[in-house]
């Protein structure tokens, strides 16, 4: 990403991006992505974004960890699985079998969240291949602050660079720039 | 696109987006104020108070606290649910609200979810440090026992606890931190120096503010937010089965799952005033975090304490119409016995005050509501004390009725929570971004 | 790396890891008491009863329990001093002390040897050879308790300067006026385990005897009367004949006096006269008073009675006292005047506990020499140009003779921990004897043994004991019982001016269970044990009736001070004492001792010294000081070491008393209602093996603590001090729950604290007592083991809740959820530390140990295991002898030492057992059934004997 | 010396020398990287590209950061995990195989081995008492009062004349020395079992029949005596699982026997006769 060329557009204002990407997507213009300080509505479905499947992975992930709280007390606690079968034990005469059910409950519970939570931050730092120390390929430094930006890529136009500059400009883009080989060009507007 | 009519806006002073992200970050970028160092070294030198009085537990034994062969908890566990019940509020705001869509948390719940964190970080000292041999502290986890293959107890409400409360923990940092991530990167791109711009964009995981990311940055909150919801509701359900599974007359009740999460809430949000009202002010913040703001918590304040209070009730009626005459007299004793104080305390700080908050002056003054939000406070930790303290000093055998009173270094640790708990949240107003800068953008954006 | 040193000559007997028993006799009771000390590796730790004697059956007080720590005493002398300094020849010593002794007799002053009263045949024949050396010497007896009121009173009615045998298995009525003789009474274990065995109905007899009190303290004995009447003991010969006077009455007999008579209060004097009347020749009266005239007249209505040759054996008496303060008042005069020039002080501390120790100190300054032979440096040897410091009972060689024809035979059971000689062997030395330096004690022993008592020198030694009937017929003056007759008469005028009442409040000096007469109560077990009656550990105080106690304006605890015409203590607590007569103080003996302590505890200045208090009206000394007594609030509160601060039961039913009429009408008094128990699951199959189970009779239990102290030595439980006891963290595994009930000779007690608060003060003095000894109850669904995280504490298959200390990280819920509250924790680690500085932080000290336990580290729980190590050595015993376990084989610490048999221990699954019977008695009911943690201990309902 | 896993620390030395290798490996393939990039930058043609740039890099740089570092996190905390648990290990006292010198080198080779000594007639108390306990020096002059082996000066064995000097025996005249100050010889303990457990070998011994080299090991082989078992708990319980209790022939067990037969069981293991239980042994 740091190294790809990009055409990009600036906006001070959500609805003058949004409109942008409307009429960018009616032309057929593949629009590599664009860059917001904050959550802008319905943005991703304007750009057409498919719906993540990340629900589907927590889903799997609290499985998971229900399972495996389950097994662990029965492994742990019970004379059906493993432990208990070979250190039977009398803990204030409470049962050591499936009937213990209910003292599990909350370890049970408590596993399927924090799988569920943990898995689904994981999976999410994953797909969007952020982790610590990962330097930003920020476009302009103001994009996390009060700009928001549309960047296409030029391979993947559609529409002439004179046409697309002319959609920005009229949609209200404060700014448009070039990137190639990783330098800025700044097109003023 | 928010834009009621009938409500007041939740942002004051017509902001602009610019306007949120240099005022928000200005703690951050310049050198804090010298109310804040006064306060810092306060809160540090009570956190070196608590070094000192836990280095002391430690060598010398839990004698050093006043409990006894009677009373085997004290101010160690009181304070423990304390915390706990104050750690309850950032997540229910952050979660439930936002669940429900109310917006008006945007403002709130990055420091409510920061004070979350700190109050368990403060409440898991206690049950560590209660242990007699607090080095062995890990052996609650399920570790095999040197190849008898010998685990832990799962019957043990205290081995829930474990579970509940590091799940609570790990998974309110997550929440937070997610939470964090787009301003951090803020932050980072508005450095002006190297060490700020390294450490802000080392934290900010590479975030850039994609779309696409945000997209799934929506996804994985509300996700979180789904979860963490009955999370923290088990919590002090789990926090409360403690006492309610045992059988110590007071303890042994089948009323206090929802009465602690009702008191939880109370205190949580107690607390969470008691920070906002000084914060808003000292950080100079009062167009985000507005009346409106304060005047929404003290109704839920108000609707808690009163749920708090028809639980003291009902458990004082369920005592004496059981028939039992150990929970008779232990309800009883609460009232009439030596720790009459401790009790009418809390009736008065939980039930009877936050009554206040009926009318509308009381909701709307800042200083007032700080001074209630004191009042709460005060109460929950009563609360906690009266139920395991005056429980456990007069059980069954009157042979071995006792009194507790505690130590200096029981009051040392307490109060070394407080300066831990506040060191933290110093550093985090100066560290972090107090107010939820991406939300709050989302808010006024259309008001260019 | 650790290193393990064989022995390089194995001694055959010896195997390391197997104890050793060996009976022998226990020095804390000066006549000598059978008990069976228990040996591992060469090293005595533990003491219990030889059941083989009828003195003991198997028990033994606390005292006697804890006497065995004296023997690894850091304080010990460790050398001979000469003039305060060490040295380890003892021929210097002996040169020294001939030259010493020669000078003065040829002065022509006289030489006394100061003994306890009770020296034993040995003992005595050293001391006679020790006055056949010495022109002049004189062998003088001294105890610090008289009871030569009883002795001048059987001199007198009797012709035989004795005290007699009380039986009180044979009595059916007993009358006691003021004597603690559960307590501190002559021989209080003896007479424990024969009132027990009368106290217990059980199903096939209803019956038990009845016990009737007249005191002004509650002493341990008041606490478990039936009927208990409060008097002022200056008017205790009043009483007596009008006692005396309602028999007369009805026997025929001619009255003491026709008027001046006087009724306890709730009509005692007639209650009581009834009760004797209708067992006539069942009973026994007895008085603890020291006033020859009050005794004669017991003796008279005991001859009344028809008692003599029943419940008291004048035959066969104790030769535990024959003290007579007139020769040791001479002494006193005589060392004053110079006529007593030297003084030998054998194992006697007259310094401390002698009630004029200012003259006698003075006495002692001018002698020429003064000698000591105890084990520590005490009052008495810091005046002693020589210190010649005795072996202890355990490393000693002797005979006793407790009771007439009654032997009890001492062995060493360790070699010698310090440079120390036989007291024996030293006076033998001293008359010129020669005596063996390697036989020593042991050769005068057995030829004592072949020349006087005969038989089987072996048999003896290994039994302990020797009861020797040919003795008996042959004693000189011997009475037939039935040709009984008093030579006395009763001095009516006497008696009436001794009641003359001043107006004044009363003192009475009392001994206390722990310490005693303070001989031997440098013994942190002996004040860490709490006051049976009062749960006080470590001090003594003053105690004061609530009425006096509100008139004076002095709460509970409040600091006064207390002054009679020869002593006075600036500065002491008061403690309000329910049941205590008003216009009563009592204050206890045996503290204030000024030992050279080397250990910086608790034992320190403990408590004041009463013996200065003690007068001597007439012959006799008395402990009941009537007149001059000064009270006075000086400010200042102290907090009392309390091991319980709650008297009342509230009214709840964990504790359940019965009247005997009630229980004789249904034997399931109080246990009728059963609770429905279910339980949600199946339960654990525990009938197959063992089932340890344990049965607490409330009927027999007196109260008097031996069990604590012998559970505290046989578990290695820490000793942990006054303060610590105050936050109220004592770690006995047993404790015995003292409840107060008022009102009830009315009828209608009151359990509940708030109504004893609104009642008058006059209530207090009726009190009733119940004591209930509390362990782990080892408890079938037990609240403590599901509660911990770790599996610290888990069940066996034998029904035993198995604190595993290894695995504990002390979270203190188990604690917290024992519904019986009999977990300890270790707050602090109490070995090797400094800030507990009693035996377990001495390399001595530890030599008590018992090896086959644990001694816990800092930050676990501990509790009663129901003695597991004993458990399981039975069991392997019972293996390797190929045969079935069989009852009694296993045995707790605690039912071991009592005295009384009111804790019974065995296996539940075992048809035979005692326990199972004992189980199926209707008066069996576990402690808060109702909370379903089925208990494995079983407690057996309190009956008194009363309407 | 047996192969259990974590006793072994060859393993674990193995994997971290690994480890350091490959970072030692990474930081010089850089430092030549970064010259060859140097010298590119003077003269490109000079150098070619090299494999990292070509083949390595494309795909590398195509990763997931993420799951990288997670890979490299829980590599981290396997090994880490690994070596902790081995330090604790040692920590707790675990220390199979220990073999110190004696003070005496008394072989057990030579005694139970060669002229097959019953090992109780030294360790006398192993049948009947807790300890098995360290033989007393009069054990030993049972025989070496007349064994002395000497050599061929006529000297006493070195070894022998140790125990002669701690009793005071004169090799010469035969005969005890009288009033000789006798001197203990300092054994040093190999087995040694924490104070918190007991253990107690006339149980094992007598009762449960277990030979001695069970736990000991060959010592009949041993010259000099080594830890031979873990003596760690699990060891303990592993064999209370697999041994079975002898009832038939102690009338101890006679009422629990029929017992168990009436339930219809006919063998019993230790464990199952409660010998899993922790106050079986921690008290």
């Amino acid at each position: 990403m740091l190294d790809k060329n990009l055409i990009v557009g600036v906006y001070d204002n959500e609805d003058n991006l949004m409109s942008t990407v409307g009429r960018l997507r009616k032309k057929g213009v593949e629009i590599f992505d664009c860059f917001t300080p904050y959550p802008v509505h319905n943005l991703d479905k304007e750009m057409g974004i498919k719906r993540s499947n990340l629900t589907v992975g927590a889903f799997i992930c609290g499985s998971l960890g229900f399972l495996s709280g389950t097994l662990l007390q029965f492994y742990m606690m019970t004379n059906h699985l493993g432990t208990f079968k070979s250190w039977p034990m009398n803990i204030g005469g409470k049962p050591m079998d499936y009937l213990m059910l209910p003292s599990m409950m909350p370890v049970m519970f408590e596993l399927t969240i924090l799988f569920t939570a943990f898995g689904i931050g994981i999976l999410f730092f994953i797909r969007s291949r952020m982790i610590h120390g990962k330097i930003a390929a920020i476009l302009d430094p103001r994009q996390t602050q009060d700009r928001l930006l549309i960047a296409i890529e030029p391979g993947h136009l559609g529409i002439s660079r004179d046409e697309l500059n002319q959609i920005l400009k009229e949609e209200g883009a404060i700014e448009l720039r070039e990137r190639k080989d990783g330098e800025q060009v700044v097109i003023n507007v | 696109m928010y834009e009621a009519s009938i409500r007041k806006p939740l942002v004051t002073g017509n902001k602009t987006i610019t306007d949120i992200s240099d005022d928000i970050c200005r703690p951050i970028e310049n050198k804090p104020t010298k109310l804040w160092y006064l306060g810092f070294t306060i809160s540090f030198i009570f956190l070196g108070i608590m070094g000192v009085s836990l280095a002391w537990t430690t060598w010398e034994g839990i004698g050093t606290w006043g409990v006894n062969k009677t009373i085997m908890w004290g101010w160690d566990i009181t304070n423990f649910v304390f915390w706990v019940g104050i750690g309850h509020a950032g997540t229910l705001i952050s979660a439930i609200l936002l669940l429900f869509r109310q917006k008006w948390r945007m403002a709130i719940n990055r420091s409510a979810e920061a004070m979350t964190i700190f109050a368990v970080m403060c409440a898991a000292i206690f049950p560590l440090f209660h242990m007699g041999r607090v080095w062995l502290g890990y052996w609650p986890l399920p570790l095999p026992n040197a190849f008898g293959s010998l685990w832990v107890n799962f019957n043990s409400p205290l081995l829930w606890d474990v579970f509940a409360i590091s799940t609570y923990f790990s998974v309110s940092l997550l929440f937070w931190y997610l939470g964090l991530i787009p301003d951090i990167a803020t932050v980072r791109d508005r450095a002006t120096t190297k060490a700020r711009k390294f450490w802000y964009g080392f934290f900010a995981m590479g975030w850039d503010g994609s779309a696409r990311t945000w997209h799934r940055y929506e996804v994985v909150s509300l996700i979180l937010a789904g979860v963490s919801t009955p999370l923290v509701l088990s919590v002090h359900t789990i926090v409360s089965f403690d006492f309610a599974t045992s059988v110590i007359p007071g303890w042994h009740t089948t009323i206090f799952p929802p009465y602690f999460v009702a008191g939880a809430i109370f205190s949580g949000f107690g607390m969470v005033l008691t920070l906002l009202v000084i914060a808003r002010s000292v950080l100079k913040l009062t167009d985000y975090i507005t009346v409106e703001h304060l005047e929404a918590m003290t109704k839920v304040v108000m609707l808690t304490g009163s749920m708090v209070g028809l639980a003291y009730l009902t458990e004082f009626f369920i005592a004496q119409y059981s028939g039992v005459e150990y929970e008779q007299y232990a309800f009883l004793n609460r009232a009439t016995g030596p720790y009459w104080w401790a009790y009418w305390t809390m009736m008065t700080c939980n039930l009877l005050a936050p009554q206040v908050f009926w009318f509308k002056w009381a909701r709307t003054t800042p200083w007032f509501i700080f001074i209630m939000s004191i009042v709460v406070n005060i109460g929950m930790w009563f609360e906690r004390f009266v139920i395991i303290v005056t429980s456990l000093h007069r059980d069954y055998l009157p042979s071995s009725w006792a009194m507790y009173s505690p130590t200096i270094t029981e009051v040392g640790i307490f109060l070394g929570t407080m300066g831990l708990f506040f060191t933290c949240f110093f550093l985090f107003s100066k560290y972090l971004p107090v107010v939820n800068m991406s939300e709050m953008k989302s808010i006024v954006k259309s008001r260019e | 790396m650790k290193h393990a040193l064989p022995y390089l000559e194995k001694p055959d007997n010896v195997t390391p890891g197997i104890p050793l028993y060996y009976a022998t006799s226990c020095g804390v009771y000066n006549e000598g008491f059978p008990i069976v000390a228990k040996v591992r590796e060469g090293r005595p730790i533990k003491l219990d009863g030889n059941d083989k004697s009828t003195l003991s059956n198997g028990g033994l007080d606390a005292i006697g329990q804890a006497s065995i720590l004296s023997l690894y005493d850091v304080n010990r002398l460790p050398n001979p001093l000469i003039k305060g300094v060490e040295t380890n020849n003892w021929n210097e010593v002996d040169k020294e002390v001939i030259n010493k002794l020669k000078a003065v007799s040829v002065e022509g002053k006289k030489i006394a040897v100061v003994t306890p009263s009770a020296t034993g045949p040995v003992l005595q024949s050293a001391v006679n050879n020790f006055v056949n050396a010495y022109a002049g010497a004189e062998h003088i007896s001294y105890d610090p308790i008289s009871y030569s009121g009883i002795l001048d009173a059987n001199e007198a009615s009797f012709g035989k300067r004795v005290i007699p045998n009380y039986q009180f298995s044979k009595a059916d009525v007993i009358v006691s006026f003021g004597a603690d003789f559960l307590g501190t009474w002559i021989s209080p274990v003896r007479f424990q385990s024969d009132y027990s065995a009368k106290r217990v109905p059980t199903a096939d007899n209803r019956k038990m005897s009845l016990h009737i009190q007249v005191e002004s303290l509650l002493s341990v004995t008041g606490t478990n009367a039936d009927h208990r009447f409060t008097m002022q003991d200056s008017q205790e010969g009043i009483y007596l004949m009008s006692l005396y006077n309602a028999l007369a009455k009805n026997t025929g007999a001619t009255q003491l006096r026709s008027t001046g008579d006087k009724e306890l209060p709730g009509n005692g004097i007639k209650q009581i006269a009834e009760a004797l009347l209708n067992a006539k020749g069942r009973s026994l009266v007895i008085s603890k008073s020291n006033n020859k005239d009050h005794q004669v007249l017991v003796n008279h209505i005991n001859m009344m009675l028809g008692n003599y040759g029943n419940a008291i054996d004048i035959n066969k008496p104790y030769l535990s006292s024959t003290y007579s303060e007139t020769k040791f008042e001479a002494l006193v005069a005589g060392l004053q005047n110079g006529t007593f020039g030297g003084v030998v002080f054998v194992n006697t501390n007259p310094l401390y506990s002698y009630h004029n120790a200012t003259a006698l100190e003075k006495g002692l300054d001018n002698a020429s020499v003064v000698i000591s032979t105890s084990m520590v440096q005490d009052e008495t040897s810091s005046k002693a140009a020589v210190h010649a410091p005795d072996n202890h009972f355990l490393e000693s060689w002797d005979i006793k003779e407790p009771l007439k024809g009654h032997f009890v035979f001492s062995q060493p059971v360790m070699t010698r921990v310090f440079n120390t000689r036989q007291v024996i062997e030293s006076l033998n030395i001293w008359a010129g004897s020669q005596v063996s330096s390697e036989e020593g004690s042991y050769k005068l022993v057995k030829e004592y043994f072949a020349n006087n008592i005969g038989g089987d020198w072996k048999q003896a030694i290994h039994d302990g004991i020797a009861e020797v009937s040919t003795i008996l017929s042959n004693v000189e003056g011997e009475i037939e019982n039935a040709m009984l007759s008093l030579n006395s008469t009763v001095d009516v005028a006497a008696i009436e001016s001794g009641a003359k009442k001043t107006g004044d409040l009363e003192l009475i000096l009392y001994q206390k269970v722990g310490p005693r007469d303070g001989t031997w109560s440098v013994n942190p077990w002996c004040h860490e044990m709490p006051d049976p009656v009062t749960k006080v550990c470590y001090d003594n105080y003053v105690t004061i009736s609530k009425p006096d106690a509100e008139k004076l304006g002095i709460a509970n605890g409040d600091m006064v001070s207390i002054s009679s015409k020869n002593a006075s203590i600036d500065k002491i607590p008061a403690l309000v004492q329910p049941g205590q007569v008003r216009g009563t103080l009592g204050l206890a003996v045996g503290y204030g001792r000024n030992v050279n302590q080397k250990m910086d505890n608790d034992l320190r200045d403990l408590g004041h010294n009463a013996y200065p208090f003690v007068e001597m009206p007439g012959s006799s000394n008395s402990m009941v000081i009537t007149s001059g007594i000064k009270i006075e609030k000086v400010g200042g509160n102290y907090e009392f070491a309390l091991t319980q601060t709650h008297d009342t039961i509230e009214g709840r039913g964990h504790l359940r008393e019965a009247t005997l009429e009630e229980y004789k009408a249904n034997p399931k008094v109080r246990n009728e209602h059963s609770h429905h128990l279910i339980s949600l699951w199946n339960e654990h199959d525990l009938s197959t093996g063992h089932h340890w189970g344990m049965a607490i009779d409330m009927n027999a239990c007196t109260g008097c603590g031996s069990c604590v102290v012998s559970c505290s030595i046989e578990n290695n439980v820490p000793v942990v001090g006054r303060d610590e006891v105050r936050r109220r963290r004592e770690m006995h595994w047993i404790r015995i729950d003292r409840y107060y009930s008022f009102g009830g000779s009315n009828g209608k007690s009151m359990t509940r604290q708030n109504d004893v608060d609104a009642a008058s003060a006059d209530l207090y003095e009726d009190v009733e007592v119940v004591y209930q000894p509390v362990m782990c109850q080892h408890c079938d669904h037990a609240p403590c083991e599901t509660v911990c995280p770790v599996l610290a504490t888990t069940h066996s298959s034998e029904g035993l809740n198995q604190m595993t200390y290894n695995r504990c990280i002390g979270t203190k819920y188990c604690g917290n959820n024992c519904p019986y509250k009999v977990r300890r924790f270790n707050w602090f680690r109490y070995n090797m530390n400094d800030k507990y500085d009693y035996h377990f932080n001495n390399e001595l000290g530890r030599m008590v140990l018992n090896p086959d336990v644990t001694v816990r580290s800092r930050g676990v729980m501990e509790k009663c295991s129901f003695c597991v190590q004993n458990i399981q050595s039975a069991k392997l015993k019972a293996k390797k002898e190929n045969r079935n376990l069989s009852d009694g084989d296993a045995q707790t610490a605690c039912a071991k030492a009592c005295p009384s048999n009111a804790i019974i221990f065995g296996d539940m699954n075992d048809p035979n057992s005692r326990i199972s019977a004992i189980k199926k008695d209707e008066r069996s009911y576990h402690m808060l059934e109702e909370v379903n943690t089925a208990p494995s201990v079983v407690y057996m309902t309190k009956i008194r004997n009363k309407k | 010396m047996s192969s259990t896993f974590y006793s072994s620390s060859t393993l674990v030395a193995v994997l971290i020398l690994i480890l350091v290798l490959l970072i030692i490996a990474g930081i010089l393939y850089g430092i030549e990287n970064n010259l060859k990039n140097l010298l590119r930058d003077k003269d490109p043609g000079s150098v070619e590209s090299s494999y990292y740039q070509r083949v390595i890099k494309p795909v590398v740089s195509e990763w997931n950061p993420t799951i990288v570092t997670l890979v490299v996190i829980a590599f981290v905390v396997v090994i880490g995990g690994i070596y902790g648990f081995k330090f604790g290990m040692e920590e707790v006292g675990v220390q199979q195989g220990y073999s110190p010198d004696q003070p005496i080198n008394f072989s057990h080779k030579i005694h139970a081995g060669t002229h097959k000594i019953d090992c109780q007639y030294c360790h006398s108390t192993a049948s009947n008492s807790r300890h098995a306990s360290i033989p007393s020096a009069n054990t030993c002059m049972n025989c070496h009062a007349g064994v002395q082996k000497r050599d061929a000066d006529g000297n006493v064995s070195v070894e022998i004349q140790k125990i002669y000097d701690a009793i005071g025996f004169d090799a010469e005249t035969s005969k005890y020395i009288d009033g000789y100050e006798q001197k203990p010889i300092k054994w040093v303990r190999i087995h040694n079992l924490p104070d918190l457990a007991y253990f107690n070998h006339s149980q094992h011994v007598a009762i449960g029949k277990v030979e001695c080299q069970t736990c000991h090991g060959p010592i009949e082989e041993m010259d000099k005596v080594f830890q031979f078992a873990t003596l760690q708990m699990g060891w303990c319980v592993n064999c209370h699982r697999q041994r079975s209790v002898d009832m038939e022939n102690n009338k101890y067990y006679e009422d629990l026997h029929s017992d168990l037969k009436s339930k219809g069981k006919h063998y019993i293991s230790v464990a199952e006769n409660g010998g899993l239980e922790c106050g079986k042994c921690h008290y």
